[in-house]
């Protein structure tokens, strides 16, 4: 009997273009977690898919308690008691929570499905626990932490006891990370093996047995976690040493740029608001962060001032407009930038070349445009200033077809963009959505020196790291209200916590800006 | 030699198998090709305009063509430019004249007096007891306007005669020669309010009105050729003899050494006084329950002799005195 | 306005709902499972050609007049055969080679008529582009032993039955059976609504999509056939656009069933209305327009076009249909 | 820098020509089936009777100009991320207003084919409307409006006693009048679009300029899409539509505009193909097929304009030849082929891959090596694809 669970011996795994994984050895032992690591696109997911039966290697072999096995598809893995919980969730959303755990290992009788026995177990194991669900919830009704209960709900009723956590931590509150973690220790107690994935260090210090780290596809390496520390471990990952502090001045806020008054945004299919009777102001050369769970109102919020949705009530002023009932053009001609959290659906073009993609916001302007026709010289040359000003990489400079380039220099394409605007205010939304450190740290440069220049920032995060290295004024917001207003400098992570998971807030008084 | 035909067909806008005009002359065309074993074929234009059918007709003559037989008065003038530019090539021309200003000794037309073939139709049906009659024309073309118009003409005719003033007709062209759900279900309607019977003139539409009468347990009148065997429903058709009257033509023509001779340039109305117009009176055919053949022959022979005249008026409708007509377009 | 038109309209409705319910339902499995099929045009046509055609095989060597329903049992199940197997083209372009949906569909929307004109020549002889439907088919009173009358119900059942009719009534439970009580039904939902989701827990995508598409071959070809006889004109190589109103059907169905088992009645209601407006009081008659039945024949459209402007705001396409899904794509 | 668009123009360009060839060899074989003594002659008529003779160059050009424009209708909306199924209805309404204009208003030609454009974009804009502020599916609008606009049309003609050609002396009122008659001709002689010697040139009554006015519309298409703001907005809205709505580009106004110029331009065929005065619209009750053959114009195009132009001279070119399969061959056959060219150009997913495979293998020969091999193959065969 071998040591080890699971073995990954010398895999191998190419894309067109790129060797996602090189040689890569990776093992686990029963009963352990072991921590993953590597920065964007290291190619960490790539190996767990291939754990998974989701892709083929094209070298190397797999063994399963020593012995070597094939894993050609899922349901290989899940025969293997392999589980995974992917970065992106793979729930379908007009399913029932029941329907998504049984979905690919139902019972039936005469071909009929029967969901009776899977209900109890569903809810053994929800008890057990305590992962709560309602079984009969629609996906597209619940949270995101339901969400992830049900995907590792779904392994648990599966019978699986090596466990795939794949950035489970990205979406989550503070609180709720460390009920992740007690979980996570619960199954290694049980003798269950976890795999997990994860860009946060600390993380890895609170739970992890083992940590590998990965970069540009290869090992680096195996350690015990007892033996290392948070700075050696960066340095492993990026392979230089790395500075996770963001330097910047005190900031020295000017005359009000962004100003909402109680604004209310509706949801369609509830009475309860998505964006409760919000009120703040952003001042010139300040960075304003509102912090929060995924899906508290933020994204509605950032939709009703760039005017992407139409608020119910309320007043937005830039200056001294009033924009409440302006069109998107006419915000944005009135200096106001946007860097979407979704850079896929909003930021770009992507058939698009990144030439027309930075153009994107001022096509129409006399630079771009004369008679209605595009002046293709003046976009080039503009393309060509960016790329350099920016550092934007890609094959083909700028007639590079954006669908092809890596999400971190789309991501600089689209600040790149906003910021040449010289925009009054600039509204950032995850700006360093799966970015590695290096893009990171870049893109926070950018930021600050945005303020430094007298803009108005409101930056939007799920990232509270972020909220609090870059912000100078914190607002927490809960379910659509703002219910907290902190100093940037003198937050701490668990009094944010606490206001994101609303187990606490301030007077209403306090709030209003 | 392989690949070429003496005897051409160019349809107009229907098939061969139109169950019509289309279909009766070239069964007309192959029966007198097979038998004095000359080559044949058909051709089909690519679209409905006149432009097409004189591209069609120079296709089948490079194709070997000396004669080119032409259904349908869509070959007025089409025709007339073909015999123009090419003397050497015979035309039969079928249901129209050739528009031209000087005679085209190439060209033999024949037309029909259709409306005595629907007057038969209409002068039987009411004498056979039905009273709620129906005129489903294709397209309003002037043979079929003149079927529906001799049918009016004979129904009411006929109620005059028998001193009926109940009998009423729903008359309506449907824009067609080919069947249609649309035109079946509103044959449907007009069974369930009470027609009896629907004559069906103008190519496959009488599939559709057909399929309705099965339904309904209603009967159909055929048009052009005797269509007994299409359905047991069918209790007559009107019909022009174009089968041999193409033969008796094409006959004309070969004994004449490929000359039209005398008959080039001229017209043939044909009728009854040719005994090209009238009702089939086979047994197998003949399905009225009180209509006698002799009744039959008695009608057709005053229009044989012109004792009748049955109205060729196709710019207004018929007067009737006895007959409501329900014109529904 | 009598019970006989009430009858004849209620059956007639029946009549012609059923080829758009069969088509749409074959369509709703199609783009359940994720492929838009607007090839459901040419899979009626296909459909209708071969059992068409077998039925006049089976007329011609006298085993179709003895064994009547027999025959047109098995030429239902070579429209389905056919509508399957057609089907699968458009199958392995949009699956397999991951093209374009509409442009595998609309090169078979192309293909299917003209191959039915050329193989209908070539079976019947030149220029023969009608398949004649032998009488037989029908379903009447004589089938039960029972002597014809007339009455309401009489009319309601037997002035237009088609075994057609029955057995689409059967395939439509089945369809609400297969497709929310069954594994195969929700496999086949979670592959049009989200097929990562699908492939993470082991469902083979592709061969729900193949399943998918074959499943409205099946009842495409079907529905051809039921077309065909409700059309009752004997087949000459077109469905007249039904293909492409049951796709509207089944939009207007909101891709579930029931809902377009309604929307076929409501359709098929609205177009044969029109044909009784001399027998229904109320509805107007247009006396001084020429040729006023293009007004009733616009009907259902129109109608149609209103009711899905009133409700567009609930109406909902599974997420990934039309998009190929790629194992190794993210 | 900008080379890369070219190579997609070329990629899709030879991937089509594959698509023909087999779609081609697939026919002959057809042929071979079907009736084997004639399949070397007939394919031999198929290929070469669209130049034998200039009637039938001009009968080439005749038919191609109508194609064209529904190919240019389907192509266009289909670049700003639309399916226009309903070119047959805007064909159809485009047709009847161009011939109310030269009949009803006795206008001249010109601007029959701008009440024409009125006509389609008319139709256009009801599924642009439906879709842009109801979210109606435009495939479903655009099928109900085909039926509802050829209904209206017959209504309104069989309404309009002058559109008629018993009106003009003809005996038949099953059509729209004969605007070559003698009759018609002394009362509105500037109706037909003008021949400018061209008929006497090819011998032919089929040809006027026609298709150079089509031809004209796609090089004015193509720099619409290529050159101008709006352009770039209106592929921006296909492409995402999110994005340009982000971007402050009305993504509502552009649905609705590009639905309606897709008309408009099917309009605009169904005017050149019945002011031509060769063909006169027949009441029937079955949707009219040049409509239809639009798609695959434009999709062996891939929705270029100018690639259009190409495509429906092929297309039109290979239906001439169809024509003189008769009278061995249904005609028929001729689809056949077409669906088959159609669908294999299905297969091009693979071709560019491979084409793309190829020139880069030779590009990098050419430039000696060393030089940094420009990103994957497999990724600009996508978004050529994607692109299209
Ligand atoms: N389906 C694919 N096709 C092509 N290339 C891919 C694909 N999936 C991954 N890659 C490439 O493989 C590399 C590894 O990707 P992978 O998703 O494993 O990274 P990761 O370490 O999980 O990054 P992240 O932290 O962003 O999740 C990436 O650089 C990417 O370019
Ligand atoms: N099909 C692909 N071909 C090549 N590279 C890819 C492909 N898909 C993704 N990648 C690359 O893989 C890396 C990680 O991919 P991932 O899907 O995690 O996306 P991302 O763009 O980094 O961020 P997010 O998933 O948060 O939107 C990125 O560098 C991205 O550019
Ligand atoms: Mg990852
Ligand atoms: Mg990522």
């Amino acid at each position: 009997m071998s040591e080890y669970v699971i073995e990954m011996l010398n895999i191998t795994k190419k894309f067109p273009g790129i060797i996602a994984n090189d040689d890569i050895t990776l093992q686990l032992k029963k009963g352990e977690i072991h921590a993953l690591l590597g920065e964007n696109g290291a190619g960490k997911s790539t190996l767990m898919s291939v754990l998974f039966g989701l892709y083929q290697p094209e070298a190397g072999e797999i063994k399963k308690d020593g012995e070597i096995v094939k894993i050609n598809d899922p349901n290989d893995a899940n025969r293997l008691n392999i589980g995974m919980v992917h970065q992106h969730f793979k729930l379908v959303e007009i399913f029932s929570v029941l329907d998504n755990i049984i979905l690919g290992v139902e019972q039936t009788k005469n071909g009929f499905l029967q969901k009776k026995d899977a209900r109890r177990k569903v809810m053994e194991l929800s008890e057990k626990y305590g992962l709560q669900v309602d079984p009969d919830a629609l996906i597209e009704d619940i949270g995101v932490g339901m969400q992830q209960r049900v995907e590792i709900l779904k392994m648990l009723f599966r019978d699986n006891d090596i466990l795939i956590f794949d950035e489970p931590t990205a979406v989550l509150t503070p609180q709720e990370i460390d009920e992740l973690m007690q979980i996570m220790r619960n199954f290694a107690r049980e003798g269950k093996s976890i795999l997990f994935i994860t860009h946060k260090l600390n993380e890895i210090m609170a739970v992890a047995d083992r940590v590998t780290v990965l970069r540009k596809g290869k090992c680096i390496g195996t350690l015990d976690v007892a033996d290392t520390d948070v700075d050696q471990l960066a340095e492993m990952m990026v392979g230089r040493k790395v500075n996770f502090s963001v330097d910047k001045a005190p900031s020295k806020p000017g005359e009000p740029a962004l100003t909402v008054r109680n604004l209310m945004v509706g949801d369609k299919r509830h009475t309860k608001k998505k964006v409760n009777n919000v009120s703040f102001c952003v001042h010139k050369g300040e960075i304003v962060g509102i912090a929060g769970i995924d899906g508290n109102g933020q994204s509605e919020l950032v939709y009703a001032l760039t005017g992407l949705t139409k608020p119910e009530s309320g007043v937005v002023y830039i200056g001294e407009h009033d924009i409440t009932h302006n069109s998107i053009r006419e915000r944005n001609d009135l200096g106001l930038s946007h860097i979407p959290e979704d850079r896929h659906k909003y930021g770009l073009v992507l058939d698009y070349t990144l030439a027309e993609n930075l153009i994107l916001k001022n096509y129409y302007t006399e630079e771009f445009q004369r008679h209605g026709f595009l002046r293709f010289d003046e976009m080039y040359r503009y393309s060509e200033e960016l790329i350099r000003r920016f550092d934007i990489r890609s094959g083909q400079g700028s007639a590079t077809v954006t669908r092809s380039m890596s999400g971190g220099n789309q991501q600089k394409a689209i600040v790149a963009r906003e910021l040449s605007l010289q925009p009054e205010v600039l509204i950032a939304v995850q700006p360093t959505r799966g970015l590695d450190v290096g893009a990171i740290e870049y893109i926070h440069k950018q930021i600050v020196a945005a303020r430094d220049d007298r803009k108005a920032v409101l930056l939007v995060s799920l990232e509270l790291d972020e909220v609090m290295s870059l912000s100078d004024r914190i607002l927490v917001m809960y379910e659509g209200e703002i219910v907290a207003e902190v100093q940037g400098s003198s937050a701490t992570a668990h009094e944010l916590g606490l206001y994101m998971s609303g187990a606490n807030r301030q007077a209403p008084m306090e709030v209003e800006a | 030699a392989e690949g070429t035909y003496e005897i051409a067909l160019v349809t107009d806008v229907g098939n061969i198998d139109d169950h019509s005009f289309n279909q009766s002359t070239w069964e007309g065309v192959k029966a007198f090709a097979e038998d004095k074993g000359i080559s044949y074929n058909y051709y089909r234009p690519s679209e409905d305009s006149d432009e097409a059918r004189v591209e069609s007709m120079k296709s089948a003559i490079d194709k070997g063509a000396k004669t080119i037989v032409c259904p349908g008065y869509l070959f007025a003038t089409s025709a007339a430019t073909i015999a123009t530019q090419y003397p050497d090539v015979n035309i039969l021309l079928i249901d129209t004249a050739p528009t031209s200003d000087k005679p085209l000794t190439n060209v033999y037309s024949i037309l029909y007096q259709e409306e005595q073939s629907g007057y038969f139709a209409g002068y039987a049906a009411v004498k056979d007891g039905y009273t709620k009659l129906g005129f489903l024309g294709g397209m309003a073309v002037p043979a079929v306007v003149r079927y529906g118009y001799g049918f009016v003409q004979g129904a009411d005719a006929a109620a005059v005669e028998m001193g009926l003033t109940d009998v009423t007709m729903k008359y309506w062209y449907c824009d067609s020669f080919a069947p249609s759900d649309d035109i079946k279900i509103k044959m449907d309607g007009w069974y369930t309010e009470g027609t009896e019977v629907v004559f069906a003139c103008g190519g496959g539409i009488y599939l559709s009105a057909i399929a309705a009468a099965t339904a309904a347990n209603g009967k159909v009148i055929g048009v052009d050729v005797d269509q007994a065997l299409d359905s047991d429903l069918i209790i007559t058709s009107a019909m022009k003899n174009l089968k041999n009257s193409v033969v008796l033509a094409l006959t004309k023509l070969y004994d004449n050494g490929g000359t039209w001779g005398d008959l080039g340039g001229t017209t043939a109305t044909l009728g009854a006084a040719d005994d090209c117009t009238g009702l089939p009176t086979a047994k197998d055919s003949w399905r009225f329950k009180t209509f006698t053949v002799d009744e039959y022959t008695a009608i057709f022979n005053k229009v044989k002799s012109g004792e009748i005249v049955v109205s060729n008026n196709i710019d207004t409708a018929p007067t009737v005195t006895a007959v409501t007509v329900d014109y529904q377009n | 306005m009598t019970g006989n038109v009430i009858a004849d309209i209620l059956s007639g409705t029946i009549l012609f709902a059923v080829p758009l319910l069969l088509v749409a339902l074959g369509g709703m499995f199609s783009e359940r499972s994720g492929v838009i099929n607007i090839a459901l045009e040419g899979i009626m046509v296909i459909g209708a050609l071969f059992s068409c055609l077998f039925l006049r095989m089976v007329d011609a060597s006298g085993f179709g007049p003895a064994h009547p329903q027999l025959s047109v049992f098995f030429a239902i199940l070579a429209a389905a055969l056919s509508g399957v197997l057609f089907s699968l083209l458009l199958a392995f372009a949009s699956i397999r080679l991951k093209a374009d949906q509409t442009i595998g569909g609309t090169a078979l929307n192309m293909l299917a008529p003209a191959f039915a004109i050329v193989l209908t020549w070539a079976i019947q002889g030149q220029g023969q582009t009608t398949i004649l439907i032998p009488n037989w088919v029908r379903i009447t009173q004589a089938n039960f032993g029972v002597t014809a009358g007339s009455g309401f119900l009489e009319r309601f059942f037997f002035k237009s039955f088609f075994m057609t009719t029955p057995i689409a009534f059967l395939l439509l439970i089945a369809a609400i059976v297969v497709l929310y009580k069954t594994r195969l039904g929700l496999r086949l939902r979670a592959c049009g609504e989200h097929p990562q989701a699908a492939d993470s827990v082991g469902i083979n995508v592709y061969k729900m999509r193949y399943l998918g598409v074959g499943i409205s071959g099946f009842l495409g070809g079907i529905g051809g056939f039921a077309f065909t006889v409700a059309a009752g004109s004997g087949f000459q190589s077109s469905v007249a656009g039904y293909g492409f109103l049951a796709l509207a059907v089944m939009i207007f169905g909101n891709w579930k069933p029931l809902n377009i088992l309604g929307a076929s009645l409501f359709f098929a209601l609205f177009k044969i209305i029109g044909s009784y407006a001399g027998s229904i009081p109320f509805l107007p008659q247009f006396n001084g327009v020429k040729s006023s039945e293009y007004i009733y024949l616009m009907l259902p459209y129109i109608v149609t076009m209103i009711v899905l402007i009133l409700t567009s705001k609930k109406s909902r396409a599974p997420k990934s249909e039309g998009i190929p899904y790629d194992k190794g794509g993210r | 820098m900008r080379n890369r668009r070219n190579h997609t123009g070329l990629i899709n360009g030879t991937a089509s020509l594959i698509s023909i060839a087999l779609g081609l060899i697939f026919g002959f074989l057809l042929l071979l089936v079907f009736n084997a003594s004639f399949a070397v002659s007939g394919f031999n008529n198929l290929m070469t009777t669209g130049f034998a003779s200039s009637e039938k160059l001009a009968k080439v050009f005749y038919q191609s100009a109508p194609l064209l424009m529904t190919g240019l209708s389907v192509a266009f909306a289909f670049k700003t991320g639309l399916f226009n199924i309903g070119a047959t209805g805007q064909y159809t309404l485009g047709a009847f207003f161009a011939l109310m204009g030269v009949v009803q208003f006795r206008l001249p030609w010109w601007m029959g084919l701008i009440l024409g454009m009125v006509g389609g974009a008319l139709l256009g804009l009801i599924p642009g409307v439906c879709k842009a502020l109801f979210n109606v599916n435009e495939v479903i609008t655009s099928i109900m409006f085909n039926w509802i606009a050829l209904f209206a049309v017959n209504l309104s003609i069989n309404n309009m006693p002058l559109m008629l050609a018993n009106a003009w002396g003809a005996i038949n009122k099953d059509r729209t009048a004969a605007l070559t008659s003698s009759k018609f001709m002394a009362y509105n002689p500037n109706a037909t679009i003008p021949k400018a010697g061209l008929d006497k040139l090819l011998g032919s009554n089929y040809m006027n300029i026609g298709v150079f006015i089509a031809i004209l519309v796609a090089v004015i298409i193509w720099i619409v899409m290529n050159r101008t703001t709006f352009g770039y907005e209106l592929k921006a809205c296909g492409y995402n539509r999110h994005a340009s709505n982000y971007a402050g580009i009305n993504a509502k106004r552009n649905i609705i505009l590009s639905m309606t110029i897709s008309g408009a331009l099917a309009g605009i065929g169904g005017g050149l193909y019945y002011l031509s005065g060769t063909a006169q619209y027949t009441l029937v009750k079955s949707l009219l097929g040049m409509g239809f053959n639009g798609i695959p114009v434009a999709l062996l195009a891939s929705s270029n304009p100018i690639g259009t132009i190409f495509s429906a001279l092929f297309v039109s070119y290979i239906q001439v030849g169809g024509d003189a399969l008769q009278p061995e061959y249904s005609r028929e056959i001729i689809d056949i082929i077409i669906a088959a060219i159609i669908y294999l150009s299905a297969f091009s997913l693979l071709m560019r891959g491979w084409i793309a495979k190829r020139l880069l293998r030779n590009q990098k020969d050419n430039t000696n090596m060393g030089d940094e091999a420009p990103a994957e193959p497999a990724n600009e065969a996508e978004s050529g694809v994607k692109a299209q």
